[in-house]
């Protein structure tokens, strides 16, 4: 039975088709993922062409305000009578570049140090530690509300950044522990004793296997952030300057009482939705992490 | 919400009933506050269990009618040069001793401690009393200083809170007269006893009675965190015409939450709150609530900082002022609680068909014009490229209007403007601030190009104008004297010019025209209100959008007598009407 | 013994130097806070009809409380307060000790926000198990889909909902405070029934919220657990179910200390947004009151209490653990 | 509480487990007929992945899901056919009847719990009236395996070494007084010197009791040192069984005489030793008709690729192979009968 | 080729605040394995042997005593300069399954060294990938069926082959076998063996092999040397085939009978002593009773008062061919012996 498949030359473009291949295949396994995968990626054609389908002037009845859902207001209209259609799409944006930069930056930030300190261990690692516990203390959401008076969110970015630096801890910590368990692992050991660069070994052996546990975190970053931002936009507290799920959900309930009567039900139900559909689309994907990232159960 | 239907009123049968309101002054509750009516978030409720000397009526014009209050009646001297006050015959504090004019004197020396217009520490402060006098036990006579006379002075006196020397007596210091005396001198010797009135107002502010010994109607029993709960006063000198037996007071920290109460009809009555249409309708069908409508001295506008460009230039903000629809943006932000501004005057539109009659009509309305505005945006030299309006150096031009987040009627407001801005090709976007004291201070650092701002307070004529033409836009009044600061200093964000031309007055001072206010009287305060009005709606400091409209809500179900539209009443709390004995239980 | 001691003389040392960094951060990033509170007070004083030179004296009379002096001799002054305990005086409500208003607000976010996480974390341990044990079925499924949305949703989202559900759709809990006012304080049926028909939506949010968290932790825990020999070998000895149950529950239940004490940080949070739409009396709208009101003393005591209790959460989790877990007591997992 | 017995036989008829795989059900063990003579020890030799734990577990009717017994049967004597055996009488025959021994390094006891408490543990779940009886009986084979009984039952698992947790994993297999004991992996992750103590153990304990004793290794040498009949097991069925000394000495399945070949040995010549050629079957890639074994082995045949082998016995002693089926008479000794082919069992494949 | 004197190491295990608990792992290990020989290293659980290999490698610093590398000391080179030399050695991990990264690829895992390789030495890029097919030929491994697989789609055998042809890409001189073998199916054990002895005579590699197994020491070459260690201390010394016929240590001994025997191939050694038990108590090194004794006396059947006022060192006392660290080296037959078949 040995050698009665002989393979294509095993390339780096062979391996990452069979990888992709492989997530698709992991997808496939569940009709669950896929529908997570699907929301997600409607709600990234949002971030990024929601502006394009929606351009400026955004649709607006100034006859309707508040008006019920119809077929051309399917989520109704807002306290000046902009379709909230409309405004859900090019808050979306907002919402998830915040998400993304979020994500990245506990990514980058929480791994790295997390890299770091279990790599290199000893005094590096406790003070790493220490500043990690540290952070974990802190009250993330009161430090933020006191943090958007001294701080001008001008944009996304920004406010992404600021949610990005109060998050990485968990990150960190968590990753941080796999080093300590990986780099016991007798292929770390090898690839030391066969000279390779240490940013081989972090980057190419220590973050593959490292990859969905990383990938869930940045997920759960993303809703992370989704969460704080949108909520502090809710609770009025963060300056806005843009169209943002929060800032309608602030609007439906403390300018159009939505939580009163009825008519800025769906004006509030609107982003609601996102949000909902949006964790969603993250949970069932995060489902599929673990066999993506391990060819084991993604080849099978 | 459930908690509504079985405590409140009707449960207690024949007798009073429990009678449940927001405070206005203070709608979130605070357990650990002082029953203090100086503090700022003291349990001292007004109207309630604290009492002013008198209420003022806030009428259109005229800042001095009051209704009674400590004070039953009074004696003013025909040239505002003293006043004399008639307390209510048997008053007593709610511990049974007697409301005297000790009491009323030795208030009098607190509210020097916490600055005040009449009892001002301060030597030459505009209408500020020089002698306090008391008559005899229920009469005590109040001079002022006729150096620097106000109107002011008469409101000034009233607004004094009265509270129990016996309780009190401790926060003051024996010989408190004559250092105030001295206060009132000059030389360094008045120096330091002016630090000393100074140093006591902390002690005062800070004061705790370990118990509310009232005047008003209602003494404060208990609360939570959540309520307050006053029961009756028994020695309340009109106690027997107050119909509720129990006060319930609630905490709010947003409007929706009124919005709830009053739909569940929690409220016998909800002071001015801002309602979205639809809440309205659903307020409305609840039984037995009704909407009382009056005057609310204030008006909001779109402020404008012309030390920025283009806002320098008086035809950009007229331009601007003609692509804005007021009326659309009252109702997309305050339907019921405002109606749009006829036209930016400075005044509250009710009070300015009193004070300019035809003259108003006159006043250019700035009533929806694009055609104009491009005339006046051409004629500032800004340029149109593609349908959009372009600084005069062909820069993008984006008006920017910054808004404290917590106030959702004027985000609603300016995003509105903003629309219509757009739509006309003017770039506009809304930029929110933290909060309000956030938004003050930047506004006042000169950060913003565009802000709201309220303005037309009233009655007082000084305080309709210093909004426009006070310490916001460089004119301070200090020891009597105007002066004017250059922008950017001394609070002076609005920029104007000290001068301006106005068609068919000529070059007016506006900053001192506001200060003469304080001063003038009679037909001689319309003609100065004449030509602030024009210049205001010629220069366009700001554009007034909308005039507030003092909506309150009443539910008839429990009691009845309440005020009727209009009624100068709806200006001062439900405490009022009770200890009017307006208020009736319903049979 | 000797082990809980020197872990604890540990833990608080190490509390003891992170409460005073955080105290010290917090302290910069507070007293940094743009906006004067006193324009705030003196433009409402305006606004309600006061003239405005009166309004500027009555709030010189509020600058004695106000701190003064450089930023430096702020910190040393409130650090020397703090040595003595003394949390300082309260801005916006002149009078009132930090520390008594701080406490008058705990209470009512520590007792809901504990009963909440002690009602989600028994459910969630519960219900985790039940969906590790039925982790093939659908059942099982469908308890982590749900669990890890519950998770995944916003608490204020289900504050929200259930705001918009029980207060006005179907009116029948009350929209906000305590308790009812006209019930007489004390021990009787009737004051702890309103406080308890009070508290019920924030802590009905609360567990809801830290639901989906326990579930899944728990669930992932115990089908580690599950995996692990020793149940097997007490299976294969014919252990009883109840006592294979106990060993998975308290093998499991082991690594969610630490996260419960965790988890109490965050809740703190969460409160912000719970007691804001519940209108809830407690830390939380204390936070936003006093952000907006620039208490600069009140906003530090905030940060140093829900500091100080992610610090005694953290090592009463520590010393649960070493108490519960020999392997830790004996020193064996020194790290 | 039953009266004193004989050590019980156990005879495994037809037994096969199945796993659910992605690609469907694959049989760990199949159609395994095997035979523990009242007090015996039994070796199963076989190597990763033969279906040796597989097998084990089956004894106790306690195959892991996603497993399950698919057919056979395994009867022991005292208490019937266990696959037919569920619920509680199930759960009392384990431990009370049939002990079970788990690999040393691997963690048997649970970690919150001192020994003696899990004991006592042991003892309700049995309903057992006299804990301190057990105890004491703990603390007694435990004093007879060389440790400080009272000491142990005391002690938290990490507070033993690997040695001391395996004797107490055999002290927990015996308190309830089991007469069929089952070790799987005893002496794995232990070092030689504590292997060969407790293998030591295993034997003296099962003199001293009268036990019937099942031992899976994969280690030759442990069988030899113990066992009196030895099972060698390939690709989920049994090669070759017999008594121990026989099969070591005159090997005759293919298999069995490779795996001998394979052992790295003290003393002889190193050229005479050999890997076998290629790779055990996982359980993705066991061939579903014929001889398992066919990939690596030297005498296949074409018939290897579709009939399962016969089993042919001869006494005590039976293989499966086809190649065995040509030889004639192979133990030799010469009373004529010759080898029985019995039909080949187990056609029925899922 | 590679050599150790004295070499030293002692583990602080962190308990606290009070206690660290000092764990001797090696105690003055002189060793030297010869260029293209073969050195193994047994002994019971703990006895520091994985220590010493790691030591070897590189991978751990010893306290005191000094590796040297074709006669460069180690500890007289900064940490980059010795980090060439150390390269020559290649540990070969016990655990096939953990020394490949599970989420690389077997051409991914070979590919990285050896571009390294190529870099260093200058070769053409082309090189690599020939190079990688012919290192996986040289282990026994077909390359077109190997290279594209995951280390899990493989057996335990054919990875512990990749491992070593992965230590080969970087033409090391000495491989380190930290029970290479112990991990892999029975049937499979002696191929690997036969590779490792293979590459010795055809590379002219060195092996120093680690194990507990003595017998599979003997497969690696009959020319090599065997140390067996205890607690840290080398306690007998010599060729493989002498030391297993004939130990003088009493620890030899007890360690090569409890070796099972084949009964029905071998009968037991007549002197084969009952091996002394790991000391039920606990582990190894707990039970040091005698701080100046010799180390094995509190387990040793021979033991006299001697023993446990002395420590012995390595030496050829008694005429021994072999060195050992014994007071009374007396030698006993204690390895089975096979019985002649009929
Ligand atoms: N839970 C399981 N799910 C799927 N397959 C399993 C499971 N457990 C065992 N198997 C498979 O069943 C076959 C037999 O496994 P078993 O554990 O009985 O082997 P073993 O002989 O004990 O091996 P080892 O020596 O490695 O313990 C193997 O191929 C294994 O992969
Ligand atoms: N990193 C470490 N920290 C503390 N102690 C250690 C460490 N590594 C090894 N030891 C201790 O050093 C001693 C020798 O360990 P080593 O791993 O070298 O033994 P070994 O002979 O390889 O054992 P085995 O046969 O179990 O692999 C042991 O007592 C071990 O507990
Ligand atoms: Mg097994
Ligand atoms: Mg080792």
């Amino acid at each position: 039975m040995s050698a009665t498949i002989v393979p294509e030359a095993g390339g780096a473009a062979a391996v990452r088709r069979n990888f992709w291949r492989g997530v698709w295949r992991v997808m496939r396994r569940k009709p669950s993922r896929m529908a997570g995968a699907v929301i997600l990626a409607v709600f990234a054609f949002m971030g990024i062409f929601g502006p394009i389908l929606y351009p400026d002037p955004l649709p607006r009845d100034t006859s309707a305000l508040y008006a019920s859902p119809s077929l051309r207001h399917p989520f109704g209209t807002d306290f000046e009578g902009t379709d909230v259609l409309a405004l859900v799409v090019t808050g979306s944006r907002y919402v998830l570049l915040t998400a993304v930069v979020t994500a990245v930056i506990t990514v980058v930030v929480g791994a790295g140090v997390g890299l770091f300190a279990g790599f290199r261990r000893g005094r590096w690692d406790t003070v790493l530690m220490r500043f990690t516990d540290m952070k974990l203390t802190i009250p993330g959401l009161p430090l933020l509300l006191v943090l958007s008076t001294v701080w001008k969110f001008t944009g996304a970015v920004e406010m992404g950044l600021v949610l990005g630096l109060l998050g990485w801890g968990g990150v960190a910590r968590a990753v941080r522990s796999q080093t300590l368990s990986l780099r016991e692992r007798g292929f770390i050991e090898a690839a030391r004793g066969l000279g390779l660069s240490t940013t081989h070994i972090v980057g190419r052996e220590l973050l593959p296997g490292m990859a969905p546990y990383i990938a869930m975190n940045a997920l759960i970053a993303v809703t992370g952030a989704v969460y704080a931002q949108v909520g502090l936009f809710f609770l009025g507290v963060l300056p806005f300057e843009s169209n943002n799920w929060g800032v309608m959900l602030n609007f439906a309930v403390f300018g159009g009482g939505a939580l009163t009567t009825t008519a800025a039900l769906p004006y509030l139900l609107a982003p609601l939705l996102a949000i909902l559909l949006l964790t969603l689309g993250i949970v069932l994907v995060v489902d599929a992490m673990d066999e993506i990232f391990n060819p084991r159960l993604r080849e099978e | 919400a459930c908690s509504g239907g079985g405590t409140n009123g009707n449960s207690t049968g024949g007798g009073g009933g429990v009678y449940t309101t927001v405070d206005l002054n203070k709608p979130s509750l605070d357990v650990n506050a002082p029953i203090n009516p100086w503090n700022p978030k003291g349990n001292a409720f007004w109207g309630y269990n604290a009492m002013r000397i008198a209420w003022a009526k806030n009428t259109l014009t005229d800042p001095n009618q009051f209704y009674p209050g400590i004070a039953a009646s009074w004696d003013l001297a025909p040239d505002n040069s003293s006043i004399t006050l008639h307390l209510q015959p048997g008053n007593k504090w709610s511990d049974g001793q007697s409301v005297t004019a000790e009491d009323v004197k030795f208030s009098i020396a607190l509210a020097y401690t916490q600055g005040s217009t009449a009892f001002a520490v301060d030597p030459g402060a505009a209408g500020a009393a020089s002698d306090v006098e008391v008559v005899d036990d229920t009469t005590i006579k109040i001079t002022q200083d006729m150096k620097n006379p106000s109107v002011t002075f008469v409101r000034g006196v009233m607004d004094a809170f009265v509270v129990p020397q016996h309780v009190w007596q401790s926060v003051v210091p024996a010989g408190f007269w004559d250092t105030l005396k001295a206060a009132r001198g000059d030389g360094p010797e008045a120096e330091a006893a002016r630090e000393q009135v100074k140093a006591l107002s902390e002690k005062v502010l800070a004061f705790a009675p370990a118990q509310d010994v009232s005047a008003g109607p209602f003494v404060l029993k208990r609360m939570n965190p959540g309520e307050a709960l006053l029961v009756k006063n028994t020695n309340f000198y009109n106690a027997a015409n107050v119909a509720p037996d129990q006060l319930k007071l609630l905490n709010t920290t947003g409007n929706e939450q009124i919005w709830n109460y009053l739909t569940s009809g929690t409220l016998d009555n909800a002071p001015f709150t801002a309602v979205p249409a639809d809440v309205m309708t659903r307020i409305k069908a609840t039984p037995g609530n009704q909407v009382i409508k009056g005057y609310s001295p204030v008006a909001v506008s779109l402020a404008f900082n012309q030390a920025n460009k283009p806002y320098d230039n008086v035809h950009v903000r007229r331009g601007l002022a003609y692509l804005i629809n007021r009326e659309e943006v009252t109702r997309i932000a305050s339907p019921e609680g405002g109606t749009a501004a006829v036209t930016t005057s400075g005044i509250h539109q009710k009070a300015a068909r009193e004070w300019l009659g035809a003259e108003l009509g006159a006043l250019e309305p700035y009533a929806l014009d694009p055609a104009t505005a491009d005339k006046e945006f051409t004629a500032a030299g800004l340029q149109k490229k593609d349908g959009k309006w372009t600084l005069a150096d062909g820069k993008p031009w984006k008006v920017t209007i910054h808004i404290p987040a917590p106030f959702s009627d004027w985000v609603s407001a300016a995003k509105a403007i903003t629309s219509q801005l757009t739509t006309a090709g003017v770039d506009a976007e809304v930029v929110t601030t933290a909060d309000y004291p956030l938004y003050l201070s930047e506004l006042a650092e000169g950060k913003y190009d565009l802000g709201f701002w309220l303005i037309a307070l009233g009655p007082a004529p000084y305080n309709i104008f210093q909004r426009l033409y006070g310490s916001s836009n460089g004119w301070n009044i200090l020891g009597g004297k105007v002066k004017h600061s250059a922008p950017g200093k001394d609070g002076n964000w609005m920029g104007g010019p000290e001068t301006i031309d106005v068609d068919g007055v000529g070059a007016v001072n506006p900053g001192e025209l506001t200060a003469q206010l304080n001063s003038v009287s009679g037909d001689e305060q319309k003609a100065v209100i004449a030509k602030l009005a024009k210049a205001a709606n010629q220069d366009l400091p700001v554009i007034q959008l909308w005039d507030y409209v003092n909506t309150q809500f009443v539910n008839t179900n429990r009691f009845t007598g309440f005020p009727e539209d209009d009624s100068d009443l709806l200006r001062q709390p439900s405490g009022v009407w009770i200890q009017l004995g307006m208020i009736k239980n319903k049979q | 013994m000797a082990v809980l001691l020197r872990r604890l003389a540990g833990h608080v040392a190490r509390g003891f130097v992170m409460i005073l960094v955080v105290t010290t951060i917090s302290f910069l990033i507070i007293r940094s806070v743009p906006g004067d509170p006193l324009a705030a007070r003196y433009q409402k004083l305006v606004e309600q009809g006061m003239a405005p030179d009166a309004a500027q004296r009555a709030v010189e009379a509020l600058y004695g409380f106000t701190p003064k002096g450089s930023l430096w001799e702020q910190y040393v002054d409130y650090m020397g307060g703090l040595a003595h305990l003394d949390l300082g005086q309260s801005l916006s409500v002149p009078g009132a000790g930090v520390s008594t208003v701080l406490f008058s607000a705990a209470k009512w976010t520590v007792i809901p926000v504990l009963a909440g996480t002690l009602l989600s974390f028994l459910a969630g341990v519960v219900m985790g198990v039940y969906a590790a044990i039925r982790r093939t079925g659908v059942l099982g499924d469908l308890l982590a889909v749900s669990g890890s949305l519950l998770h995944g949703v916003p608490q204020y989202v289900l504050a929200l909902l259930l705001g918009a559900i029980f207060t006005t759709l179907v009116p029948i809990l009350p929209a906000g405070g305590t308790a009812d006012i006209m019930i007489d304080p004390g021990f009787t049926a009737d004051y702890v029934g309103s406080l308890v028909q009070h508290a019920t939506l924030p802590v009905v949010t609360y567990a809801l919220a830290g639901y989906g968290g326990w579930i899944l932790a728990m669930k992932s825990s115990v089908v580690t657990v599950l995996g692990d020999d020793f149940i097997l070998a007490a299976e294969l000895r014919g252990m009883k179910r109840s006592i294979i149950f106990r060993y998975v529950a308290r093998n499991a239940i082991l690594p969610l200390f630490t996260i419960l004490a965790l988890s109490l940080g965050l809740l703190f949070g969460g409160a912000i947004f719970i007691e804001r739409i519940f209108n809830y009396p407690g830390l939380g709208l204390m936070l936003i009151d006093s952000v907006n009101n620039r208490d600069y003393s009140l906003m530090g005591g905030a940060f140093l209490l829900i500091t100080a209790a992610v610090v005694v959460a953290n090592i009463a989790a520590d010393l649960l653990y070493t108490v519960i877990d020999p392997r830790v007591r004996s020193g064996e997992e020194a790290a | 509480m039953a009266p004193e017995q004989g050590p019980p036989g156990v005879r495994i008829r037809g037994l096969t487990v199945v796993y659910r795989t992605p690609a469907g059900e694959s049989p760990a063990v199949s159609g395994v007929d095997l035979d523990l003579a009242p007090g015996t020890i039994t070796g199963v030799v076989g190597e990763s992945g033969s279906g040796k734990s597989t097998l084990a577990l089956s004894l106790l009717n306690a195959v892991q899901p996603p497993g399950r017994i698919a057919a056979g049967s395994v009867e022991i004597d005292g208490l019937g056919d266990i696959v037919a055996l569920g619920g509680e009488g199930l759960r009392r025959a384990r431990g009370r009847h049939v002990g079970y021994v788990f690999q040393a390094a691997q963690n048997s006891l649970n970690p919150l719990k001192t020994v003696g408490k899990q004991v006592l543990d042991l003892g309700r779940s049995h309903g057992v009236e006299n804990p301190r009886g057990l105890l004491a009986d703990a603390r007694d084979l435990l004093g007879r395996m060389g440790l400080d009984g009272a000491r142990v039952l005391d002690s938290y698992q990490h507070e033993l070494s690997g040695g001391m947790r395996q004797r107490v994993g055999i002290m927990l297999a015996l308190v309830l007084n089991a007469r069929l004991v089952v070790l799987d992996e005893p002496t794995t992750a232990l070092d030689m010197i504590t292997q060969a103590t407790i293998l030591r153990i295993v034997r003296e304990v099962h003199a001293d009791r009268g036990l019937t004793t099942l031992v899976i290794t994969h280690d030759l040498g442990v069988v030899a040192e113990v066992a009196d009949r030895l099972a060698v097991m390939y690709g989920g069925r049994v090669a070759e069984q017999g008594p121990t000394r026989e099969v070591l000495a005159g090997p005759r399945h293919p298999y069995t005489r490779g795996l001998l070949g394979a052992v790295p040995r003290l003393v002889g010549d190193i050229g005479e030793a050999h890997a076998l050629p290629g790779r055990p079957p996982t359980l993705a890639d066991i061939p579903a008709d014929g001889c398992v074994f066919r990939e690596r082995c030297p005498l296949r045949m074409d018939v290897c690729e579709t009939g399962r082998p016969p089993v042919v016995v001869s006494g005590s002693w039976s293989a499966a192979c086809h190649a065995l089926r040509d030889d004639d008479d192979p133990d030799g000794d010469g009373d004529g009968d010759g080898p029985v082919v019995a039909a080949a069992t187990g056609e029925e494949q899922a | 080729m590679i050599s150790g004197t004295g070499i030293t190491k002692t583990f602080r295990q962190r308990g606290g605040v009070l206690g660290a608990r000092e764990v001797p792992a090696l105690r003055g290990v002189d060793f030297a394995v010869p260029k293209g020989g073969a050195v193994s290293f047994i002994g019971e659980s703990g006895c520091g042997k994985t220590t010493l290999g790691r030591i070897v490698a590189g991978l751990e610093t010893c306290d005191s005593g000094e590796i040297a590398i074709d006669d460069v000391a180690m500890s007289s080179l900064s940490h980059r300069r010795r980090q060439p030399y150390f390269r020559r050695v290649q540990l070969i991990h016990q655990d096939p399954y953990s020394a490949l990264n599970p989420t690389r690829t077997i051409h991914q895992a070979l590919a990285a060294p050896l571009a390294l390789r190529t870099r260093q030495t200058g070769r053409p890029r082309s090189w690599a990938d020939g190079r990688a097919g012919e290192l996986l030929g040289l282990v026994g491994l077909d390359p077109g069926y190997v290279l594209p697989r995951y280390p899990h789609q493989l057996s335990g055998g054919m990875r512990q082959r990749v491992v070593i042809a992965r230590a080969l890409t970087v033409d090391p001189e000495v491989l380190v076998a930290d029970e290479a073998v112990s991990m892999i199916d029975v049937s499979l054990r002696l191929g690997i063996l036969a590779l490792l002895k293979d590459l010795r005579e055809r590379l002219g590699v060195s092996v120093l092999f680690i194990t507990h197994d003595v017998a599979t020491a003997r497969y690696i070459g009959t020319d090599g040397e065997l140390y067996v260690i205890y607690r840290g201390q080398v306690v007998e010394r010599g060729p493989v085939e002498t030391v297993i016929s004939a130990p003088v240590h009493p620890y030899t001994q007890a360690l090569l009978s409890a070796i099972p025997v084949l009964h029905g191939l071998e009968s037991p050694g007549d002197q084969r002593v009952v091996p002394v038990e790991a000391s039920g108590e606990a582990s190894v090194e707990a039970s040091g009773e005698h701080p100046d004794g010799c180390l094995f006396a509190s387990r040793c059947p021979f033991r006299t008062e001697r023993c446990e006022r002395e420590r012995p060192t390595l030496g050829r006392d008694g005429g021994t061919p072999q060195e050992h660290a014994c007071f009374h080296p007396e030698r006993r037959s204690v390895v089975a012996v096979p019985v002649s078949r009929r």
